[in-house]
């Protein structure tokens, strides 16, 4: 028995361990399809045969719903946290600052047209009052996976990307970062739906509620997420 | 017997010029074309086998119409049944002496007898590319022999060939062509190369 | 290591080429054959997907086959066939995606043999078809291969298309160009790089296999 | 709409194709005199771009790019040059991807001109530079069009290579091809299709152009 | 004088053939060779003008060593100054008839008198396409005596030529070939082509 898990891309670190633990308590195993929310919003409207999708934020579950591609309204699983990080140690108390020195090249964020995560970079730098200084140095992920690439090979000197990220990397490569005041950007709730394509599939549903548990919230939580 | 009567536009650098051949060739004669370079000559040969068509006229082979611009008949060569020994022989690369004979035909005895006349029984397993210029030619010459055609076009035989293989292989190959009772065209812009063979002149020159 | 995505990769290459071979070969022997408009025109489209962004293929293949409108939306209706984020989508796509390398260099090749061969093989009798089969085709056996070669070696490099289209499903469409991109996202570095160079090996083998294969057949027994 | 990645394209295509006629030209030359081991393996790598996946050759740039090690370092340490996510960084691996494009054509082409041609020129004294300027050159001047052309709109389209090393920066690294997908991602389905349509009209243009200029210089003046 | 003592591999298709050569060609005499096809007449050709080597041996011109295998001597073909008539002529299709003279020469007058003896004068703006096999081996003759060689290699010089043009060359090609003083060596598998010319025989039958 397998169902597709259309994913977002923050949530990539985490998938493999809640994967791991849905198939050792129900035998289910799920394919996980990872990409930015927006792409897998994209796919889903052109056909693509997910059972359940992961989203960033809340809107694009929405846009599905009202589109008739999704069972159900959205409800939030986890609302995610953004952190600014590097390989490199390079201090971070003033990163403000730190973005516009010349010690920094290129700052890897996700695209925010697609990607909640960079969309959520973006308001910070807005908030910060260095958007447009930063501009020049920006370079913009496919999703949060390709930011998370970027920065761990090394080639942008620093990048916005998921909480998750660090729990993953764990003490196999170095990472140096800071969680960003949650204030100075919207909050990141990310919502599930099942969609249409899973809606006669018992076990869709069974993973749906299985993400709504306290078994998932607690690994939510160790990656990184705040969970009600 | 074959009567031809059209009209041929070459393409030359300064224009096109226009070409009126008006002939009949009775059954089993040997007819030679002389002419100089670029004059004709293996364009009428190809007219008369099917593979280009005359700008205008009419090509009858014994009562059957082979061409004609009025009524818009052109037979395809795989229809004409003609014997054509290319200027450049056109043989297949792929394949060997044998080959070459068997794909034209499956009589056996006939491809023995064919393969001795041209001297080339010792290298029926050889491709063209290890073949000399003149074994090249002979092939080209057996393998329109192959077909029995009743039409031979024979365009520049001999013209790799050295004087000893040349007599030879005339002296064979005249008696075999009256066998098959074969109407004969041979191209040469060398008079003497066909000295051996009796038969008509057709002088393009003249055309001119 | 998941070794499904080179499986799904080579299925996918295969089925790929041999199609190609059926529809190519009769499309490069009409196409060699004299020059006519309509012939350049079919030329210049089939030499479109050589020099498109294989994402304006896909982009193009995507609206062509969502089951939301047009043609998609008619194959879903009438016959359940979904194009997009299927396997029979992909076979679709990488014919047309691969058909240069197939047609290209067998047309060239029926073309630059000398027209004399095929009137020699006419005048002996013989129909256009035992022409081709019998006296072209085997005379052409080295751009055959290439050709044959190439186009398996393009379709197992194929990314873009599949991207846009194919959607990365496990064991459905998630060919190993695919699986390395998404590799290196997981930051799965050691995957992407067994992906990689067990590609680099399969191309480097077959490319090296036909240059070889070919500079025999060019010099002939006399080596 | 935004035409900054079509100009971006037209001049990463431009570039590429001048740097490559320079480069690819005398190496087809090397190439197509006589047959070596070394030139097998010279050219089944140079092939390699043909054939392997856009994603594997990003892949391999990414890591022989990044600045934290090896050539990358090196350059950014010793010239402060970054060859990821900078347009720099893009034509050096448009000339890697495109490079098969320019030599192949000119090498055949070279190739299958008869060697008594050369000969005759030594003969007449002339050296080798000589002999490739006046007498071989002009003698495949379609081919070389063609290996012109094709590189030019081969580097239109690329796409995978791009996506993994180039960052999406407008007006530096945001291609024509990368402005498609992204567009396609956000369901701007408008603007893919805009991109797309010139694209296609560009590359359709050329194609076509190649085509009846070599039909037209084939048949020369007897038309 | 030229002197040649070589030893030659020919390839064959059964295995390889061994061709021993050893003669002196004196200043301006004219040398006419003769011998089956594949018999290695254009390849003896291609060694002395230094277009390919031979196995083992010597050729030494006027005093210089062109090629000695054992000192590993070979000239490169740019310093031998040969003229060479090429089996196939070889001609550059990208250039005209006046084009071909002038990347030869530089020596107008010259190659207006090479355009008179050829009877190309009216053709000096034709690339090879357009001009017919006879012309075209005509001017292959023409673009090997621009160079004013002190050594000319013709192979099969007169093949594509009517037997007026063949007659009418010949006649004006041999005071010439006496006033530039060029050693001349021409092969032909046609004795009969070459009676105009006096000079000795080589031929290749007497060294299988
Ligand atoms: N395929 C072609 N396209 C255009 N012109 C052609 C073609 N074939 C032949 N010609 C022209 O037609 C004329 C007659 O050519 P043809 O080959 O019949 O001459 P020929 O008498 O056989 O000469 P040769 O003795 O050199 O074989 C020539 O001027 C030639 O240039
Ligand atoms: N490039 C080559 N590679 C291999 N074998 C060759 C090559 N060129 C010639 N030969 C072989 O060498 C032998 C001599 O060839 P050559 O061209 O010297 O003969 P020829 O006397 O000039 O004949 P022809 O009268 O046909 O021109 C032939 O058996 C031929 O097959
Ligand atoms: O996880 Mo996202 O959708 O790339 O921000
Ligand atoms: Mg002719
Ligand atoms: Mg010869």
């Amino acid at each position: 028995q397998n169902i597709r898990v259309a994913a977002a891309a923050n949530l990539q670190p985490v998938m493999e361990v809640l994967q791991k633990d849905f198939k050792q308590k129900t035998g289910i195993t799920i394919d996980a399809v990872i990409g930015s929310s927006g792409k897998l919003v994209a796919q889903i409207s052109n056909g693509a045969p997910f059972d359940v999708f992961l989203s960033a934020d809340m809107s694009f579950p929405e846009t599905l719903f009202k589109n008739g591609f999704a069972k159900e309204k959205p409800v939030v699983y986890a609302s995610g946290s953004l952190i600014i990080c590097s390989i490199q140690n390079i201090g971070f108390e003033n990163w403000e600052r730190l973005l516009l020195t010349a010690r920094v090249k290129k700052i890897a964020i996700a695209n925010p047209a697609i990607a909640p995560y960079g969309k959520a970079a973006e308001q910070s730098l807005l908030d910060k009052g260095i958007l447009d200084d930063a501009k020049p140095k920006i370079v913009y992920g496919e999703s949060i996976s390709q930011v998370n690439t970027y920065i761990t090979t090394g080639v942008a000197d620093i990048g916005f990307t998921t909480q998750s990220l660090v729990k993953e990397l764990g003490d196999k490569t170095p990472l140096y970062y800071k969680v960003i005041d949650p204030k100075a950007y919207d909050p990141i709730l990310q919502g599930i739906v099942i969609l249409k394509h899973g809606a006669d599939n018992p076990a869709a549903e069974k993973f749906y509620h299985y993400i709504l548990s306290p078994a998932a919230k607690s690994i939510f939580k160790a990656y990184g997420y705040r969970v009600q | 017997m074959i009567s031809i009567d059209i009209e041929i536009k070459l393409k030359a650098y300064h224009g096109r010029q226009l070409l009126r051949i008006k002939r009949q060739f009775s059954t089993g004669s040997i007819t030679k074309i002389l002419g100089p370079s670029g004059s004709g000559k293996t364009t009428l040969l190809k007219i008369i086998a099917g593979l280009s068509a005359p700008e205008k006229g009419k090509i009858i082979a014994n009562g059957v119409t082979w061409f004609d611009d009025q009524q818009k008949i052109n037979l395809s060569p795989q229809k004409r049944n003609t014997g054509f020994v290319f200027q450049n022989y056109a043989l297949f690369p792929n394949m060997t002496v044998q080959q070459h004979l068997e794909y034209a035909t499956n009589d056996g005895a006939w491809i023995k007898q064919l393969l001795q006349l041209g001297r080339l029984d010792g290298f029926t397993d050889h491709k063209p590319d290890y073949l000399s210029g003149g074994q090249q030619q002979r092939l080209a010459i057996l393998r329109a022999l192959a077909i029995k055609p009743k039409l031979l076009l024979i365009d520049e035989p001999f013209s790799a060939l050295d004087s000893k293989m040349k007599t030879l292989l005339m002296d064979e190959l005249k008696p075999l062509i009256k066998q098959l009772g074969a109407t004969t065209i041979i191209v040469s812009h060398n008079l003497q190369e066909l000295e051996a063979f009796e038969g008509e002149i057709m002088d393009f020159e003249a055309l001119f | 290591m998941d070794l499904s995505p080179i499986w799904l990769t080579l299925k996918l290459a295969g089925i790929t080429t041999l199609l190609l071979l059926l529809i190519g070969l009769p499309f490069a022997w009409w196409l060699s054959r004299g020059r006519s408009f309509i012939k350049i025109i079919f030329e210049a489209i089939i030499t479109m997907p050589l020099v498109l962004p294989p994402s304006v293929l896909g982009f193009y293949l995507l609206l062509a086959f969502s089951p939301q409108h047009g043609l998609g939306k008619w194959l879903h209706n009438t016959f359940d066939v979904q194009l997009v984020f299927s396997f029979p989508g992909l076979i679709l796509a990488s014919v047309i995606y691969s058909i240069p390398f197939m047609v290209g260099p067998v047309k060239s090749a029926l073309q630059q043999l000398p027209g004399s061969l095929a009137e020699a093989s006419y005048t002996m009798g013989k129909t256009e078809w035992q022409t081709f089969r019998y006296v072209l085709l085997p005379n052409i056996k080295p751009s055959l291969l290439t050709a044959a070669v190439l186009t398996f070696a393009h379709t197992l490099g194929e990314f873009g298309v599949v991207l846009m289209i194919g959607g990365n499903i496990p064991g459905v469409t998630r060919v190993a160009s695919i699986a390395v991109y998404d590799s290196v996202e997981k930051m799965d570095y050691a995957s992407a790089n067994n992906y990689s160079l067990i590609l680099f090996s399969i191309t480097f083998v077959l490319v090296i296999a036909v240059f070889v294969f070919n500079k025999y057949q060019a010099k002939g027994p006399l080596a």
